[in-house]
């Protein structure tokens, strides 16, 4: 990959990791200023009120009251840019998901409820 | 900001008032009623059709005729208020006597 | 000194030159490696458009399907990542004239 | 002969379910209030399934990505926010009708209550989701859904005249109550375009792996499967026309639809009604629960498979069990099923926007589509359809103000 476009070939793409398990999708692109330097490209961020600030203040603020409702902490992922290894239909990132917190709510749902419920856990289905 | 908004908006207000406005649907005008009694009468007398050949079961035609002796209160109810002029009365009670009487063509097929 | 900012709120922001007109909004950054195998990127260029509400629902892509089937205008401006000053991220400004920074890159549309 | 067999399987799997709650009263409705005036919607309708189907399992098999996926990546989340949205809540009512549509079955085989089968009904097909995988869900529903082919033995016991048939299919402007005719027409498209349906279709490419190598069959299953399904949907027409419009019978209740088949075939047509009714209905309610899980996971990066066990996909698995659950509950309550089938197809075909214009632009998008871009015929079919979707949705509101009582 030599020049990339982030509006149209990051932003909004399926992100996965070396598995090619999905870990959601770019909400996010952080760039970093330097003084009398080209900004940086310095990490991807996945997340729901990333995702959420996007859409406008009033679904921030949405999102935010129900998560303060749920007493969830709003997650947002960072994942440095150095982590990606192919731009193409999807992110691929050269990294496990499970190091870091975007399967969070993924983990929890199958910890607290798809575990408990018979035939949620175990090989592939047949 | 509000310009990007707007398409949504404007969707938004139509799905909204669209399920409002079908809510509020009532019908309630005499020559409607007296359509749909017409159709009720039709539809329990090919019903008792249906029961006296044993195409359709009791229970199944038992059924109907809850929904048709339901259309025929409803009927019963505009006759019978000040809602219609007395032209439209007689329309009425024409037609609810009709499905009356299918009604009961419908019980005479037995359980 | 470093300062982080925020790509996906920095599209559509309207970027005006130094005398405060608008030139167009930010629909595009276009990052390079610096490095072969360094993996780290930089902007290199911003790319600007003057379209309306079809462009801000569909980024630049729609627009330039859309200019492309139905001869729509819609004026496209690279700017250098020199050229822009986002010290003021929601108002961010040209530091140059538009004439001298339009004269000073090559012709838009190699976007791939 | 065995090639014929596996295509005719592929586009009879393909497609899904070919009649559902929706298609079956909006076209005896159209059928007993029109005759055969209203043919012309039904096919219409299929004809734009077809051509909006072909458009997204050529999508998906191309780009390896789905319709919403590319919906989200090429026009971001703001544009995306709205089919998300508005596809979620329409399929939602779909979904409930569709929930209805089984328990009124049960409730006119057994004589219990339609409500009380709400929740078993809705258990049921969450088990399936859970246990079973995308081939048994697409495979079990077309395949039980072909028992809807007795309404075409109906039509032909009543021996049409096909001429008159045929000159349904033209459109003509109606006689009397044209609100209501424009209702009808427009509740007949919504239940044959429905966006759920493409986003289970071009899932379903994803799920069975489609490449450049199914693009032939994927024209020729949306191609015959449409034709299939839309010729269903002109029986069920045909035989609201030959059996309630001379009785004028208007359809008020569901209860009405099961005798519908009696006069052509007695008491099996009683007994294939509503099996059509409750095997059709229940079919669509695992398509609708999983286009749904799909909508939302797609759109947000999930992790998505039916074929997935449902604790390697918990959100996704979450999300259609909730969905069933929430869509039982309206039934739960005894609400007129009927209105809501009614209701839920006008506004289906009001939201067709939000899928159809963002396909014309992505369907000839190079970067997406690459060599497989529309050619001229598909994208006059594509850009007309977009024509008519907003047509629809501007005269949607009025039309259901003076023709949906």
């Amino acid at each position: 990959m030599k020049g990339i476009c982030l509006v149209h070939d990051v932003l909004d793409v399926q992100v996965v990791d070396r598995t090619r398990r999905k870990m959601g999708r770019v909400d996010g692109i952080v760039i970093e200023l330097r003084d009398g330097e080209p900004p940086r490209v310095a990490a991807l961020l996945v997340g729901g009120s990333v995702l959420a600030e996007r859409v406008g203040r009033w679904m921030l603020a949405l999102t935010r009251g129900v998560l303060r409702l749920l007493r969830i902490e709003p997650a947002i992922t960072r994942i440095a840019f150095e982590k990606v290894r192919v731009v193409g239909s999807c992110v691929e990132l050269d990294l496990d998901a499970g190091s870091t917190s975007a399967l969070r709510t993924e983990r929890w749902l199958d910890a607290h409820v798809v575990c408990r419920i018979p035939g949620g856990t175990g090989a592939e289905k047949k | 900001m509000m310009a990007r908004h707007s398409p949504s908006l404007l969707l938004w207000i139509a799905i909204l008032a669209t399920t409002l406005a079908s809510a509020g649907c009532g019908g309630g005008d005499a020559s409607k009623e007296i359509e749909t009694l017409q159709s009720w009468r039709a539809t329990i007398d090919l019903a008792a059709e249906a029961r006296l050949h044993g195409w359709v079961t009791p229970r199944y035609a038992d059924q109907l005729r809850d929904k048709g002796r339901k259309a025929l209160s409803q009927g019963d109810e505009l006759t019978s208020s000040d809602q219609v002029t007395p032209a439209e009365r007689d329309s009425l009670s024409i037609a609810g006597a009709g499905l009356r009487a299918a009604l009961a063509r419908l019980d005479r097929t037995g359980p | 000194m470093t300062r982080e900012l925020r790509v996906d709120t920095l599209i559509g922001r309207m970027v005006r030159d130094p005398a405060g007109h608008r030139v167009g909004r930010i629909r595009e950054l276009i990052a390079e490696i610096v490095g072969p195998g360094s993996g780290e990127y930089v902007v290199r260029e911003f790319h600007l458009s003057t379209g309306g509400l079809v462009e801000a629902l569909g980024g630049t892509h729609l627009a330039r399907v859309l200019s492309q089937r139905f001869g729509l205008r819609s004026n496209r401006v690279v700017i250098g990542w020199r050229d822009l000053d986002l010290s003021d991220a929601a108002g961010p400004r040209l530091r140059r004239p538009l004439a001298e920074v339009a004269a000073a890159l090559p012709p838009p549309g190699g976007k791939r | 002969m065995k090639k014929i067999a596996e295509v005719a399987l592929g586009v009879i799997t393909g497609i899904g379910g070919f009649l559902e709650v929706g298609s079956l009263a909006t076209s005896v409705q159209g059928g007993a209030e029109f005759g055969f005036q209203l043919g012309w919607a039904v096919l219409l309708g299929s004809i734009s399934l077809m051509v909006l189907m072909e458009a997204s399992g050529r999508l998906a098999a191309v780009s390896n990505r789905t319709l919403v996926d590319q919906l989200r990546e090429r026009f971001g989340i703001r544009f995306f926010l709205l089919p998300l949205i508005v596809g979620f809540l329409v399929s939602l009512l779909v979904l409930s009708a569709e929930i209805g549509g089984v328990t009124l079955a049960l409730q006119m085989a057994t004589g219990i209550r339609f409500q009380l089968w709400a929740l078993p009904i809705a258990f049921l097909a969450w088990l399936l989701l859970w246990r079973g995988t995308f081939g048994l869900v697409e495979k079990g529903a077309s395949m039980l859904g072909l028992v809807s082919v007795v309404f075409a033995i109906g039509a032909a016991a009543l021996h049409p005249r096909w001429t008159s048939v045929g000159a349904g299919l033209l459109p003509t402007p109606p006689a009397h109550d044209s609100a209501r005719y424009w209702y009808l027409a427009v509740s007949i498209l919504g239940a044959s375009i429905s966006p759920y349906l493409i986003m289970f279709y071009s899932s379903g490419a994803i799920e069975d792996g489609w490449t450049h190598d199914h693009l032939g069959i994927n024209r020729v299953t949306a191609v015959l499967g449409n034709l299939f399904g839309g010729g269903l949907a002109l029986m069920v027409l045909v035989v609201g026309a030959l059996v309630f419009l001379p009785r004028h019978i208007h359809v008020d209740a569901y209860e009405q639809l099961a005798l519908v088949l009696t006069p052509a075939l007695s008491h099996p047509g009683f007994v294939f009604f509503l099996a059509t009714l409750g095997i059709t209905c229940f079919g669509t309610t695992l398509e609708i629960a999983l286009a749904i899980a799909y909508l939302l996971a797609q759109g947000l990066g999930w992790q998505w498979s039916e074929n997935m066990r449902p604790s390697q996909d918990s959100r996704f698995s979450t999300t259609y069990s909730l969905v069933i659950l929430l869509a039982a509950i309206p039934i739960l309550l005894g609400v007129n099923v009927l209105g809501l089938t009614n209701i839920s197809m006008v506004l289906t075909a009001a939201s067709l926007p939000v899928t159809v214009v963002p396909m014309v632009l992505l369907m000839n998008d190079r970067d997406v589509m690459g060599k497989s871009v529309n050619g001229v015929v598909a994208n006059v079919a594509l850009v007309a359809l977009a024509v008519m979707s907003c047509a629809i949705l501007l005269a949607a509101l009025p039309l259901q103000l003076l023709g949906g009582g």
